[in-house]
Formats: C-alpha cells, structure tokens, sequence
C-alpha cells in the first residue's frame, strides 16, 4: 500500500475534507474555522473549498457549540464543532456530559448523537492555566462518550475520521504541540478504529503505556533504556473511552511492569483509573507497583520556563523505570 | 410602548378550531388527572411538574406545528406530547418504568420522551439545556434546505439561564428557523418573577438578538396558536427567529405536593377561579352561543374513558427488566 | 462534653445558622435558598432569622451563582452559594475549575477564595441521570479546590463550619440519602477539620474506604462479617481534597488488605485514585489486589427500581470482601 | 430611535483634562510598544492582544472610577492596569515571568495582573469568566453598605457568551452597582461583529436587563468618561447597573504576530489613519489652540523615558525560581 508523509494538522485537515466530501451531512462550526480556518488552523482553506454552508464561524459561545452540534446530531447532520482550547470542555461541561453524553441512553436509543467535537489540548508556548491542559481524564466516568488522542499523523486522521462517522459522540482531542510532525499515512481511505490500543514498540521487561505527545517521549525513553539493556513494550491506547485494557493487561502480564505516562497531572489524572483497572484484573503478575509519570498537582503555570518544568519529560519516565525496577530492598 | 414588542390579543377562530383547542385542553387535564391518582397510589416516583393551567399555550402553540417541525418541549406537564401526538399510554407506560414508553423502560417524572416521527427531540434534565439544541435542530432544517422550524418552549425563570442568550444570539446571526416560547407562570418555583427577572417583559429581550418580541395570552390558545403561527410563517419563509413570550399561570404547585408556603391559598384560588384556560373557554364558547354545558360534558365523558383505557393498557405493560440498564448508552453497544 | 442528637440536614442548617450569626461576611444565595428554605430545606427559615441581605434567592443562573460567589469573595465576603443538585457543577465547571480553584494561583496569591459552594448529591428517588450523580471524581485534579464529603451529623455540621471559615474554595457535597439520619453531634462550636480521615471502625483482616451514604453500608457490612470472624477496619476519608492518604496507607499496611467503596460507577470514579496511590505506597503489604465497589458505567437510571439496582449495597460490600479474601487457586 | 439607548456624543472638559488622557493614552501606547520589542527579541513567551486603537475607551473608562471602585479588566491590551495605575516596571516584569510583578512571576500573555490596593480584581483566561465575578464584586460592596462601584470591561465578541447574560440579568433585579462597558471594535479574532453579534447594537440588549443602554465614541476618552461617570453616579446612588457600548477600533492584529487575512491593509492602514484615538486628541487640542506639536513630543519624549526606565528595572529583575511553582494554590500551602 502505498502511503505519504503528511504534518499532524494537515493530516487531521485532510480528514475534515475527506469527510465532507464524503458525506454532506458532515458540517463544521466553530470560533473562527472558517476564512481563518481555525486558530489553529486546523480547516484552513476548508470554508473556501466546500462553501460558508459546510464550514463557518459561530459566535464565542462555547454552550451554544456543542449544544447546537447536538441538536444538529439529533435532527440528521454529522457536526464537527471546535472548541479553541481543549481547557474550555468545562465552558461546555453541561452539554458534554449530559447532553451529548445521555441523550441517546435517557432517550430510549431512539436517537443517535453523531456529534465530533474537536479541541486541541496540551501545555505548549506559555498560554496559561486556562489554555493548557489535558482534560481527557475528566471523562473517563462519562459514559456515552468516546475520548479520542492521537499521538500520529496517520492515527489524527484515521481516528478522526472513525469519529465522524460514529453515530455516537466522540471528544477528539489532538495535541498542540504535535502540529507540525511528520508522519506516514496510508493513501486512500485510512481509518483507525476507535479504541483500540495500538503496541508501538515490543519489549519484555516492562510496559509503558502513553498517548499523545507523551507517546512520543515514552518511545525516546524506551530508546535510552534500550541502551542498557531493558527493552519497553510501548502501548498507546489512542485515548482512554473505550480503553483496551485487554491489550495491555496482556502486555503487564508479559512484562511484570507498567509505568503510565501522561501530560496531565498524576493527582487525579487519567492514569489512575488504569493503574487501579490493570492491578486489579493482573495483581499477581505485577513485580512492582505501576508508576504513574505526569504533572505535579498544580495548575499549569503561564511562565514557560516553569510550564516546561512541569510537563514531564523522558528523563521522568526513564526515572520511573529505573525506579521501578531497582532490587526492592 | 416598548420598540419591537407587539401585543398579540385574544385571537379570532373558527368554533370548530375553538372546540377542538378545547378538547386537547380537557384531555391534557384530564391525562394529568390519572397520573395524580398513579403519583398518589405511589405507582409512580420522581418529581412531577403539574401542567395545570398551562394548556391553552401548550396546545395552541403546538397546534401551529407542521408534521415535520421539531419540538423542544418545557418541564411543565405533560400538555406539549399530548398535543403533539404521543399516545397517551406509551406517555403513563414512561412514568410507569413499563417497556412501552418512549425511554423504553427508563421511566419519567424529569420527562424524557422522544419521538423522531413526531420531531419529539426530548428534553433535558437540567433546564435550559434545549436552547442549544433547537437552534441545532433549526440549522439542520437550514442547511437541508427544508421549511422545518423548530419550536422550544421554556419558563420564565429559566430565561435567566446563560445557554438562552447563547443559543437566541446564534439564532439571530444565522436567522434559524426557530421559536422561543416563553410560559411566563410568573414563578420559578418559589421564586417570583420579579426577584428573579431583571427586564419588565422577557419579550423585552427580543431586540438584543435582532428578533420581534411578541407578548400574548396565553391562558388563550386561540392567541398563542395566532402569535405562533406567524412565527412558524416567518421562520419557514427564512426570515429568522421569533421570541414569543405567553402569560400563563401555574395553578397547582411547582412539583406535585409543594406546599406552595411562597404564595396564599387566596391567590391560588383565585388563579383557579379567573385563569384557568379551560373554564375561559367554556365562558366564551358559551357567551357565543358556540356550546352548551351538555357538550362540554359529553366532551369530558369521552375524554375521561380515553384515558382509563390508556391508563389500563400502561398499567397492564412491562416493567424494565435490570438488563435496561445497561441497553442504548452508545449505538453500538460498546462495553468497556 | 454534652452533646445532641440532630438530623443529617438539620446539623447543614444549624452549621449555617452558627457562621451566619459568627461572621456578619457569611452570606448564602442560591436558588430557592430564601423564602422556602432550599429545595432540600438546607436554609430552611435562615431567611427568616438573618434577612434577605444575608440570605437570598438567585435567577436560575448556576454560572452567576458560583462566579459571583466567587466575584464577593474576592471582595471580601465568605459566601456560601448552593446549587441545588451536585450534577449541576456541569453547568458552573468553568467557574468552579478555572474562576474558584485556579484564581489565587494565576494572580499571585494576592486574593483568598474563601467560597462555599453546597451541592446535594446521590442517587435516591428516581430522579435521573442528571440528578443523581455524585460528581466528586470529577474535582480529584482540581488544584486549589477542597471536596468534602460529610457521613454523619456530627461531620456535616463540623466541614460545613470549616468549610465556611476556610480561606479556599470548598465543594461541600452532602449526600441527599442521608438527610434525615440522626446523629450526637458536641455542643458548641464543633469544627471537623477538612482532608482528616476518620478510622471509624478498628480491624485487623482488611480496610474498607468508604465515604457519605456509603460509609453506613460499609459499617454494615463490617457487622456482617464480623459475625463471621472478618474484622474490617472502615475509614471514612470525609472527602477526596485534601485526601489523608497517610492514615489509609497506615491501616492498609496493617490489614494489607484495601475495598474502596463509592456510589459513583467504578470506571473513572473517584476510587480509581485511591487505588493507584495507595497500590503504589503499600504495594508490598497488599496481600491482594484492591477491590472497587460502585456503580456501572451508564448514567443513574430514572426508574427507581433500575436505580436502585445499580446503587452499591451492603451485599456488594461484602461479596467484595469475600471475593478478596479467598485464597488465591 | 431604540427606545432606552442614549447616545453619547463628544465630550467636553477642561483642556488640563484632555491633556492628562492625551498623556495617559501616550504612555499606554508607549509602553506597549516596549512591550512588542521585547516580544519581537524573543523575551516573551504567550500571546499578547495589543491594545493599539482602544487606549481612549480604557482610560476614560478608568479615569472615571474612585480609588476603592474595583476594576475587572479586559484582554485587549495593557491601557487598564496602566490607567488604574499598576507600576509599568511591575507590569513588564510580569511578562518576563519575574517575581517583581503582580503574579510573582508566573507570566502574562493572558494577563492576571491583580492588585487588592488598585480594586484590580484580576483576569480570566476564558473570556467572559468575569461578568459573574463583576457582578459578585458589586454584590460585596452592597451588602457592605459602600459606595464602591464594580467597572467589568469586555469585547462585542465576549458579549455573546452566556455568562454575560446570566451577570447581566442578576445586576438588574439585584440592582448592583456595575458598569458593563463594552469595547466594541468590530472584531473577534477573525469573525465580525455582523457575522456573529445578533443586534444592531450590543446597547440594544440593556432593556432586556432592565437597565439603561448608551452608545459612546470609544477614540474620544472624553466622551467615555462623561458615560461612564454618569453611570457610575446611577451605581453609586443605589439605581442600579448602565450597560455602555463604546464603539472602538483596534489597529493592530488579534494577538501580536496576525497576519489579519480577514481584513484588507487598506482597512487596516484607513483605521490608523482616520481612527487612531491619540491622533485624534491631538487634532482636537491643535484646532482648540489647548496644545501644539512641541507639547506632544514633549510629553513624548519624557513618557518614553519613563517607559525605558521601567522596562530596564523589570529586565534586571529576578526570574521566578522553580518553587513558584507549588506556591500559592491553597491559603494555607497544604498540600496533597
Ligand atoms: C440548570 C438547572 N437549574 C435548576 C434546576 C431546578 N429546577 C427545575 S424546574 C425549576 C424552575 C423553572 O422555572 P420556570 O422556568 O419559570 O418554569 P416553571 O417551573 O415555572 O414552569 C428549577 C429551578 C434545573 N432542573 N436545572
Ligand atoms: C471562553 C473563551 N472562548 C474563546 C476564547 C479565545 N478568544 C480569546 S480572545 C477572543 C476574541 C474576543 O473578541 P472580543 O470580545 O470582541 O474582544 P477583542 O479581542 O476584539 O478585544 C477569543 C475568541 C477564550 N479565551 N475564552
Ligand atoms: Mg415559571
Ligand atoms: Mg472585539
């Protein structure tokens, strides 16, 4: 098959356009998605090619956003809706968790919610409390949701588009700080399934799952621990609803030893609903306990100086392993 | 005069068309009648928000709807599904938790009935959680390019929420196929009105979002079916939005069994004798000579049999089996 | 020390009256607060006793609620705010998340918070999947923030008058299952402090974690297996921030043996980090893996039969407990 | 006519007046431009929305407030804090992340520069997160029976966020002492007003508060002074909140770095021509004889002394140590 090598953002862009293509269902809204394309720029040059019908802007009106995707949902469209920051899901809390989320469920199923909502997370370039974090572990008790992270290229675009076309809500949560990086991506229709870990690297002496940007430090770090010797089995599952706990408990009861590694902080984060899940379904083939790598539990600071010392690093996840793995004495 | 506010006033129609709002009022009364009797033999749990007194917007609103037209409906009674078309024992079997209610089992009391045949978009728990999706549901009609409108009703006190001014603002810009109907009972629950609610009207709040604001009666269905009509005209002929704001009034407590501490006895009986919809229709059927007692009474005698035979089918389905609960939480179900 | 024997929601009602007539700062607002007392009668004729300047009805308006009580505290007062169901921190996340919690932090601490915000919770009735829930999961990585959770009368009261004097936003979350429960409660002006665990059982076989309505079910269950020789120690933590680790470690090291119990459902519910931190402190005392008593992963259920059968019971408690105490095949 | 709207038109004062705006528009303007240089030689991190086009709406807005009013500032720009009279040195020094300024070092970019002293009560990340804690404010200064006043500037674009609504609509009935001022220039990042605000203007939402609407030239400080005085006096005496609209321009982009695609040079280069509020005030005072061309570089030349002398005592400041990231999350630094 063959395959090119495309920028994360243009590869979630080229999903968007796919998509609309595809089906006309398909629409976009947001704060300045269309003659802008995006503050991120995540559907430029989009408003010109399918019309201000398909894709354009709203008012600063984070409720209206993702309520009006849902209503859009329930009345036979396919909405794509932006929010500028992936921080502003609280702005919208209430149509997330219990509109889009219940509907389906509190409705009898008589409907579906084939709503996408898309918001870049992630603590890049010093822009705050506010406009910095990695919400995803807010919805992992959010049934009727998916929660999506891609951490490549080819995974932006085949999960977004497995998004779109999910009768079911789906919060799709790309990183800022992986705009710019390059990836292959299979040509043609590519479409990753959603939740479905993918192993990105194999190792025997312990595990180390991680999404998003922290996939790509996990690998570094397995890398540098490679070099002495221990070999990491590196899983990324992609985002956490639905998690495929089954593809890494098989990993941990290979390996003994799992560390979790996310962008968020470990207090609260998404991490602990996979260490409690893991150490309960593989308690008596776990050497250690599984260590958790994130931010400390505070708000993210503005400053980035201080900001790049609370993002956690390779070096944190090669301490953790080391950690993990000296003699207990 | 405020600018941009018209006064809809009692509205002209057909005797016919008068007997048959007064019809769908007495069978709406009528419907709330025997759940009451359910709530009070402790058939059914959960809050219920009596619609009693309501009916005459409920039912002249609704019937301005066209067979494709969406409804957002309020959390005050049940008047809006009935007039809508929802089988009146799939509505019990709802309250019931009975396999054959539009939730399939899940139950009401916040009310949660949805039908895409009847464009019946359901409702959320928290109020003011359908502004958005109307005006959702209007751009969908938008963009399809058909004449569907959207209608969502909401209370007065529920104005004040901030997804209103959101969802009216989107509506004005994009000049969605949209009706706010506001039932102005003037309470939110002990709250009156005027402690609640900054602006003298709520139809006053129409000009910030670029639409007329349009103040009826609508304790009168003929009104409310007249100011909603011309919305719905409106909307359908692309001209945008309309903000309708009804004067009601709630003649029975906030939930059913609210002691009512926050108003008299006096005022509530007073409100029983002189606003209720039901009784202002008899009078003016009556003084034009358009019905007899006789009539009104026959009506009542058919209606009441209509919804035994609805209750008794409810009553007689079946209750949720514990495997509901995990049933149409996604569309695949998905497990984790 | 004298005490009295006062119900659940009358010790939140007398703790109001006490800070009210304490401190002439203290103000309460919220809907249906004033003239009929709270919906679940919590101010019940404070209005009365203290005026409409100190205790007053707001618009249905839960963003204006909590920003404003956030806007007087920054002004000088110590507002208590109520929104009249827990679920409804949907609505206001954005001002509890990133207004209350972050705003000390982001202007250099040259402002307290000094914020109530009171929310009932729990499943109970046949209320619904929007208000039902039990949200505290949610304020795990909530820096800045407080969440507590009162059992008894004694602690409602107590955290609530703590809660109140504290210079940091609290999320007091009282359980609407508990309102009628009776309890001693000391004379005068009894103060529970916030993030202290209470060992309120003593054991040596296994420690059960257990807070607000739950705590009762697992006392119960305690008496239930203590007839058969299992001596559960069973902690209440009183809340999740600040969370007494310490003490739970403490006792899971002598019990090695960890349940935690909650109403929330199990996946992404507030046990998930209990379980990672205390696995990671105590790992070589726990002779199993912790178990997680809670709800399933769907919304509450409005039918009041279905709810109640997802809501954890003694039974759950106690088949957790045996299910963790065989012996390993 | 809108019924319940006002317009403002240009104010008069005193020529020592409209020099001392003239002045205080001048440093804004200059310190700003620091600020872009240490920007442009990569000093500072984050996003900054320049102000350049709006120093007459902030700083007649400001001039207008007493020393204990309390100030909730927009993003547009720094004119605010520097017109409230927070020292440029500690501003700067907030943006080079020194312990020196407001937030001890944590940053600006999205400003929290907060000072108790000043009543400047600080800045959300998200727009619009203040109009509930403006209202707050207000609510604490009336209950504490003061005379102080809550001023809460804010852009057309944030205006449509439900929260203003829910502020707005709470100062009414309450009738707290708040001044709305928006800063209305057309623009929300790329989208325009016409494209994502639904009324004529953002005045015609007051009725819906009950409250007065003005409509004020924002490039004549002047002019929003007299507005908001007047509305502060109404606050002061216990009538309640003034919903001000001050019609502005902002000349540079959204953030520094806006290749602006959605407006023409043309526009842009016509607005700083024509629309420049410091320009204009010259032109005033010239054609008034108040002032002459040697004054204003006078001025000039001592404010950008003023502004390079700040600048270099924020630059030899002290960086935040790594601690600064714990501190100040809890009162009482307990931690987890
Ligand atoms: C967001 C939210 N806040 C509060 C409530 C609780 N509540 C339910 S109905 C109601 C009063 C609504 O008043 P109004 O809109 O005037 O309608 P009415 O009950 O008078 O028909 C309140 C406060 C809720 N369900 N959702
Ligand atoms: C809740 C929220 N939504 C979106 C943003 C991103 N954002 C920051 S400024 C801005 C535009 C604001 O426009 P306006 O209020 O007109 O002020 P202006 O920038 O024109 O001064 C947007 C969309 C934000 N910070 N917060
Ligand atoms: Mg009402
Ligand atoms: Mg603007």
């Amino acid at each position: 098959m063959s395959s090119s090598v495309v920028k994360y953002n243009n590869a979630i862009r080229d999903a968007l356009a796919e998509e609309l293509e595809r089906d006309e269902t398909v629409f976009m809204m947001g704060e300045d998605v269309g003659a802008m394309g995006g503050i991120y720029g995540l559907s430029r040059g989009l408003q010109e090619r399918f019309g201000k019908k398909r894709v354009f802007d709203t008012p600063i009106s984070e409720t209206l956003i993702v309520g009006a995707g849902v209503g859009a949902a329930l009345a036979g469209r396919r909405p794509v809706v932006e929010l500028q920051y992936a921080d502003f899901v609280s702005v919208a809390m209430d149509e997330i968790w219990n509109r889009a989320a219940k509907w389906r469920y509190m409705h009898g199923g008589r409907f579906n919610v084939p709503l996408t909502i898309l918001a870049p997370e992630g603590a890049v370039g010093g822009v705050g409390a506010e406009h910095s974090q990695c919400p995803e572990g807010m919805f992992w008790g959010c049934p009727g949701l998916h929660v999506v992270t891609p951490a490549t290229p080819a995974d932006a675009k085949g999960l977004l588009k497995s998004a779109i076309r999910s009768n079911d809500p789906v919060l799709f949560l790309p990183h800022k700080g992986l705009s710019t990086l390059r990836g292959e991506i299979p040509d043609g229709d590519h479409l990753v399934p959603i939740g479905q870990a993918n192993v990105v690297r194999q190792g025997r002496d312990l595990t180390i799952v991680a999404w998003s940007a922290m996939l790509h430090k996990a690998l570094q770090a397995a890398t540098e621990l490679s070099a002495d010797g221990i070999e990491a089995e590196v899983i990324d599952p992609r985002g956490i609803r639905p998690f495929d706990f089954d593809r890494v408990i098989e990993s941990v009861r290979k390996t003994g030893r799992l560390v979790v590694a996310h962008e968020a902080a470990v207090r609260g984060g998404p991490g602990g609903e996979i260490v409690a899940e893991v150490t309960q379904r593989a308690f008596r083939h776990l050497k250690a306990p599984v260590m958790r790598v994130g931010a400390p539990d505070v708000p993210v600071p503005q400053s980035i100086r201080l900001e790049k010392l609370i993002v956690p690093k390779v070096v944190d996840i090669v301490a953790a392993v080391r950690t993990m793995l000296e003699p207990v004495n | 005069m405020r600018q941009n506010i018209r006064e809809e006033h009692v509205g002209t129609a057909s005797n016919d068309r008068r007997l048959e709002f007064y019809e769908m009022m007495v069978r709406c009364m009528l419907w709330e009648q025997r759940l009451l009797r359910m709530i009070e033999e402790g058939q059914i749990a959960g809050y219920y928000h009596p619609g009693r007194g309501q009916e005459g917007v409920q039912v002249g609103a609704i019937a301005a709807l066209g067979p494709k037209d969406y409804l957002l409906y309020g959390h005050r009674g049940c008047g809006y599904q009935i007039a809508r078309g929802l089988p009146m024992d799939q509505m019990y079997a709802d309250f019931l938790c009975h396999l054959e209610g539009p939730t399939r089992g899940l139950g009401a009391g916040t009310i949660h009935m949805a039908s895409p045949e009847l464009g019946l978009l359901g409702q959320a728990g928290g109020v003011g959680g359908t502004f958005a999706l109307a005006a959702g549901a209007a751009l969908a009609a938008q963009q399809r390019g058909s004449d569907q409108v959207a209608l969502c009703m909401f209370g007065d006190g529920t104005s004040n929420r901030g997804t209103f001014h959101e969802a009216a603002n989107a509506a004005g810009v994009w000049k969605l196929p949209v009706v706010w109907l506001c039932e102005n009972n003037g309470w939110a629950v002990s709250c009156s009105y005027a402690e609640t609610t900054a602006p003298e009207r709520i139809a006053d709040r129409a000009i910030g979002y670029n639409m007329p604001g349009v103040v009826v009666d609508g304790q009168d269905p003929v009104a409310v079916y007249d100011a909603v009509s011309t919305a719905v005209a409106r909307a359908r002929a692309g001209e945008g939005p309309t903000l309708i704001e009804a004067i009601t009034h709630r003649l029975r407590g906030h939930y059913e069994g609210d002691p009512q501490r926050y108003r008299t006895k006096e005022t509530i009986e007073a409100l029983r004798r002189e606003q209720d919809p039901i009784t202002l229709m008899e009078q003016r059927l009556l003084a034009d000579a358009a019905a007899d007692a006789e009539l009104f009474s026959d009506i009542r005698k058919r209606l009441a049999a209509e919804v035994d035979t609805a209750a008794d089918k409810a009553l007689a389905g079946t209750p949720a089996p514990p495997e509901r609960i995990f049933q149409y939480v996604y569309s695949e179900e998905q497990g984790q």
